[in-house]
C-alpha cells in the first residue's frame, strides 16, 4: 500500500514497536482502548508508571487498518520517559503528521490518542489521582 | 519464482501472450475499419470481426447475430439495464436484481430511479445465493428485466440461473445475466442458463481491456433501445468503430478458456483447495465467505477473524491480492457483497480475496501460504479481538 | 511500393509501430487493473494511466483531471450531448449543431428528440461553414450546449470554433466541439479554441480502435450527467475498467502527432496539393467540394463529373478510398455532408473522398494520380452524362 | 467492391461490352433511356436492327453504381441476333440473377430492361411499327 501509507506507516505497521501486553493486575500498569472492532478498528494501550509519575513502559494491541497499528505503535514509543501529566499531549501531538497520514486517515491518530488519554486516565483513577 | 504473485484475477488478468499474438496484425498492418466497405482493408478488418464474433458467441452457446461489443462488461451491464428500462419509453418500468450485484449493475439501478423506474434489490442467503422463488415473488407486472450474475467477483459463487430462468420465462420476463466473471472458467451457455440477455468482459478471461459484449436474444427479441448513437442502422444496438484487434484478442481468449476450461478449473480448483487446506490447518478461526459448493474455480474469500484486511495486506507485498472489490478498495468500506451476506464489518473488514487463475502455479501457492500464515499470526499477535477470543 | 494504396485516413488510420510498441508491455507484463489499489500492477497500472491521461490531456492543453476515457468518440459524443441534456433532469433543454455533423452527433440529437429535448440544426454554406452569427441566434433561453465540430469527416473543413465560443461564451452556453479528425492533424488546444467540451478518438490519429476522450472545462464546469455507471463515485462521468494498454497508445500516439504536427501537416498537405494538381490538369471537370482553404491536410473531397463514385472505386482496386463516409458508404445513399453542402444527389453520387496520411508516399501519389485519371477517363467515355456535356 | 458484386459484375464494369455509341441519325437505329442522373443512375441503350428485324448491334452509356453499368453492358451483349419481337424477354429476363445483384440493387437490372424497351419501342415509332 505505498500508494497510501508512508513509509513511517508502513515501517511501524511491519515491524510495531511495543506490541502486546503487561500484567493488568500491576498496581503501577493501567489500561484504555478507543474505538470499536464493529466499527473497523481498536486500539488498547497499556503503560506502567513509575513512582516519579513518568511512563516506564508501554504496550499496545491494535486491530485496524495499517495507520492505526502504526498509530499506535509510534504513541507507545513516544510516551515512553514522558511525565504522565503530560504524557498524552507529548506522545500523541502530530502523530498524523509524523505519519503523514492523508486526511482521512486522521481517524488513526485520533484512536491512538484516545487509547493513550484513556489509559492515563485509568492510571490516575487507580492510583486515586485528580484527573 | 516472479514476485509478487498476481493473486488477484478477479479484478483482471495477464493477456494471454497467445492473445496478444493474435491481436497484434491488427494493429498495423489488417488496420481497416470494418464499415469501410469500398476496399479491402475494410474487408479484411469485416471478415477479421465477423470471424470473431463467431467464435465468442460460440463460446456463449450463441448466434453471432445476437452479440454486440461494448467496451466492457460495464457497458454492456448498462445497456441492458437502461435499454430494457427506456424501451418502456416513459411508461412503469420495474427491474429485479440482488444486492451482490457488480455496481455496473446497482448504480445503474440508482440512476434508473431517478428516471422514475421502480428497482427490488432482493437479498442473499448466508451462502450468498438469491431464492428463485423471491424472484419470482418479485415480479411485477411492469418488470422489465431481472437481473442476476451468473457468477460473483468477490465470493465466487454461482446463482441457479436456469432455475431463475425458468421462472422468469413463465411470466415472459426477461432474465439478464452478468457472467464476467464465469464465462471462461466454468460452462457458460445461453441455452442451458435460459437467458435472454448476458454480459461479459474479455480481460477478466485473459484478453485485453477495453472490450466485452451483450447478448441479446433474438426469439423472442428482448426490447432493447441503445444507449450509444451513431451510424448504426436502426435496429443496430451499439454504434462507434468496431475495435477489430480487440474483438480478435477477445475471440482468441475464449477459445483458448473454452478448449482449456475442463482441464484448467480442475488444475486451478487445486490450487484454491490446496491453498485453503494449508490454510484452515496452519491457522485457527478462518472462515469461508459464500457457498463452498458452487463456486468458482478460482474463488477463495477468507475472513482471518482478528486479523484488519489492509494491514495484513501490508505485511504481504510479495502476493497481490485484493482486500475487497478492486472498485471499492480505495474507500475504506467493507465490500457490499460480504455485508449482503449479513458478515459484520468487523468480519467484512479481516476478509481477503483470492483469485487464482491460469498463470499460478504449485509453488507460488505453497509460497503464499508460508507467507500468508506468517503475517497473520504476526497481526494476532499485535491483535487485541484475538485477545479477547482467547480469553 | 505496397498495394493497395491507402488513402482513407478519415475512415482509420494504421496504427503507427511505436505505438504498438509501447502499448504492448501493458498487456501481459503491466496487466494490472488501474483501480486495485493493494498492490503493485494496480499502482503500475495507475501510474501508467495517469500519465497516459496527462499526455493526452497536454497535446489538448487541457489539465488531466478534465479528460475522460471513453471507448472512442462516438462515446465522447453521445456522453457529451446526452451528458447535457439529461442534465437538466426532465426540465425543457435545448441543443444547436448542425447538419454537417457526424452521425454520432445527429442520431444522438434525434434520440434526444425523443425525450423532448429540442434540436436546431444550423445549415452550412456551400462551403461547409456553419455561421457564427446564426449560432448565436440559434441560442435559446434554456440551450444546454452548442456542439459544432472542429473539423469535417469528409471535407475536412475547420469550422470558426474560436470565433463560435466568444459568441456562446457571452450567452453563456457551453460549446463542444467535436476535434476527432482534426486532433493531431492541426492545432488543436482547449484554450485556444475556447470550448468546454471536446472529443476525439485515438484510431483517428494512429492510434488503436476502441479509445478515445471526452476534455469536459472544470471551470466552469459543465453539468454532465454519466453515460455509463458503475464503481466510480459520484463525480465520475465513467465507469469500467480502463483499458491501461489502450490509454498508453492513445498517448503515445498525441505525443507523436504533436511533435510532428508542423512537418507532417506540410508533407502531407503537400501531397494533397500534387495530387490535386494532377488531376485537375489532366481531368477537365473536376470540383473540389468544401472550403479550400481551412482544410486538413491529408483532405480531398473531388466531384469527377459524369462518372459515379462507386463505378470509380471499383476500377481502382490498387487504391483504397472511401465515397462518403465509412459509416453510410454501406447504403447508397449519397453523403448527408455533400448534400448539406447543396450538391445534387448526382455530383454527390460522383464525389470521392481522399484522405492522405502519414504512412503514403510522393510515389504513391503519383502512381494514384495515374490510375484515377485512365479510370475516369475510361468511365467517362462510358457515361452518358459526359456525352451531354460535351453536347 | 467484392463485397457488393459478384465477379460479373466486377468483370463488366471494368471491361464493359458494347459502351459507346450509334449513329443515331441512322434509319436502323433507335434508342431509349432509363432512370435519371439527379436520382444516381441513367442507362441508355441504342440498338441497330436489321431488315430481318433481328437486333444487329447494341450499345450502352451508363451512369451508375457498378450494377448498373454492369447490367447494361450485359443486356446489350444479349440482345445482338435477337428478334425485336422478344429482345427485350430474352435480353432482360434474369438479369439481376445472372450477376448476382443483391435485392437492393435489382434496381439496376430494371433499369437495363427499362433503357432497352424504350429503344424497342423507339424502333417501332420510328418505323411506324406497331408496338
Ligand atoms: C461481475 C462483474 N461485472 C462487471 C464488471 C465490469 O467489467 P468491465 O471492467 O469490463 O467494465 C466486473 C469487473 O470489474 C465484474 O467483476
Ligand atoms: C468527426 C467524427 N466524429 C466521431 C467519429 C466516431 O469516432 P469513433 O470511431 O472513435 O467512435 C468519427 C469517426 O468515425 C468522426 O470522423
Amino acid at each position: 500500500m505505498p500508494e497510501f501509507y508512508s513509509p513511517a506507516v508502513i515501517e511501524h505497521c511491519r515491524h510495531p514497536r511495543n506490541a502486546g501486553r503487561l500484567p493488568s493486575g500491576d498496581p503501577d500498569v493501567a489500561g484504555g482502548e478507543a474505538g470499536a472492532a464493529a466499527e473497523g478498528d481498536l486500539v488498547r494501550i497499556q503503560i506502567r508508571v513509575g513512582p516519579d509519575h513518568v511512563v516506564r513502559e508501554a504496550a499496545f494491541k491494535a486491530f485496524g487498518c495499517p495507520a492505526t497499528i502504526a498509530a499506535a505503535s509510534l504513541a507507545t514509543e513516544r510516551v515512553l520517559g514522558q511525565p504522565l501529566a503530560c504524557a498524552v499531549e507529548f506522545a500523541a501531538r502530530d502523530l498524523a503528521q509524523a505519519l503523514s497520514l492523508s486526511p482521512d486517515r486522521a481517524h488513526s491518530a485520533e484512536l491512538a490518542r484516545g487509547a493513550l488519554a484513556a489509559a492515563v486516565e485509568a492510571f490516575r483513577r487507580k492510583r486515586g489521582l485528580d484527573s | 519464482m516472479h514476485l509478487p504473485i498476481y493473486l488477484d484475477n478477479h479484478a483482471t488478468t495477464r493477456c494471454d501472450p497467445r492473445v496478444v499474438e493474435a491481436m497484434l496484425p491488427y494493429f498495423s498492418e489488417h488496420f481497416g475499419n470494418a464499415s469501410s466497405v469500398t476496399h479491402a482493408f475494410g474487408w479484411r478488418a469485416r471478415d477479421a470481426l465477423e470471424a470473431a464474433l463467431g467464435t465468442i458467441a460460440a463460446a456463449l452457446g450463441a448466434d453471432a447475430r445476437d452479440l454486440w461489443l461494448t467496451s466492457g462488461a460495464t457497458e454492456a451491464n448498462n445497456l441492458a439495464l437502461f435499454g430494457a428500462a427506456r424501451a418502456r419509453r416513459g411508461r412503469a418500468a420495474h427491474i429485479v436484481t440482488c444486492t451482490t450485484e457488480h455496481p455496473s449493475i446497482l448504480d445503474s439501478c440508482r440512476a434508473l430511479e431517478k428516471e422514475e423506474v421502480r428497482v427490488s434489490v432482493l437479498p442473499v442467503n448466508r451462502a450468498g445465493l438469491v431464492s428463485p422463488d423471491a424472484v419470482a415473488a418479485a415480479i411485477e407486472s411492469d418488470t422489465v428485466l431481472v437481473s442476476i450474475a451468473h457468477a460473483n467477483a468477490e465470493i465466487g459463487v454461482l446463482q441457479p440461473i436456469a432455475e431463475i430462468a425458468e421462472l422468469t420465462r413463465a411470466r415472459g420476463v426477461p432474465l439478464h445475466t452478468d457472467a464476467t466473471q464465469s464465462l471462461g472458467k466454468v460452462q457458460v451457455d445461453v441455452a442451458a442458463l435460459g437467458v435472454d440477455l448476458l454480459s461479459c468482459s474479455a480481460h477478466k478471461l485473459y484478453g485485453p481491456k477495453g472490450i466485452g459484449a451483450l447478448f441479446v436474444r433474438r426469439r423472442p427479441r428482448v426490447p432493447l433501445v441503445p444507449i450509444l448513437y451513431g451510424g448504426g442502422s436502426e435496429r443496430d444496438l451499439r454504434s462507434g468503430t468496431a475495435p477489430v484487434a480487440l474483438a480478435v484478442g477477445f475471440a482468441r481468449a475464449c477459445e483458448i478458456a473454452v478448449d482449456e476450461l475442463e482441464p484448467e478449473g480442475l488444475r486451478v480448483g487445486g490450487l484454491r483447495d490446496r491453498l485453503l487446506e494449508r490454510l484452515s490447518s496452519e491457522l485457527p478461526s478462518i472462515r469461508r465467505n459464500g457457498e463452498a459448493e458452487n463456486v468458482l474455480p478460482g474463488n477463495l474469500n477468507l475472513c482471518f477473524e482478528g486479523v484488519e484486511g489492509e494491514a495484513l495486506l501490508l505485511g504481504l507485498p510479495e502476493l497481490a491480492l485484493s482486500s475487497g472489490s478492486a472498485c471499492s478498495s480505495s474507500r475504506r468500506e467493507p465490500s457490499h457483497v460480504l455485508r449482503a451476506l449479513g458478515l459484520g464489518r468487523e468480519r467484512a473488514l479481516s476478509s481477503i480475496r483470492f483469485g487464482l487463475g491460469r498463470f499460478n502455479t504449485a509453488e507460488e501457492i505453497e509460497f503464499a501460504a508460508d507467507r500468508i500464515v506468517e503475517q497473520v499470526q504476526r497481526l494476532r499477535s499485535v491483535s487485541p479481538l484475538w485477545d479477547d477470543r482467547r480469553a
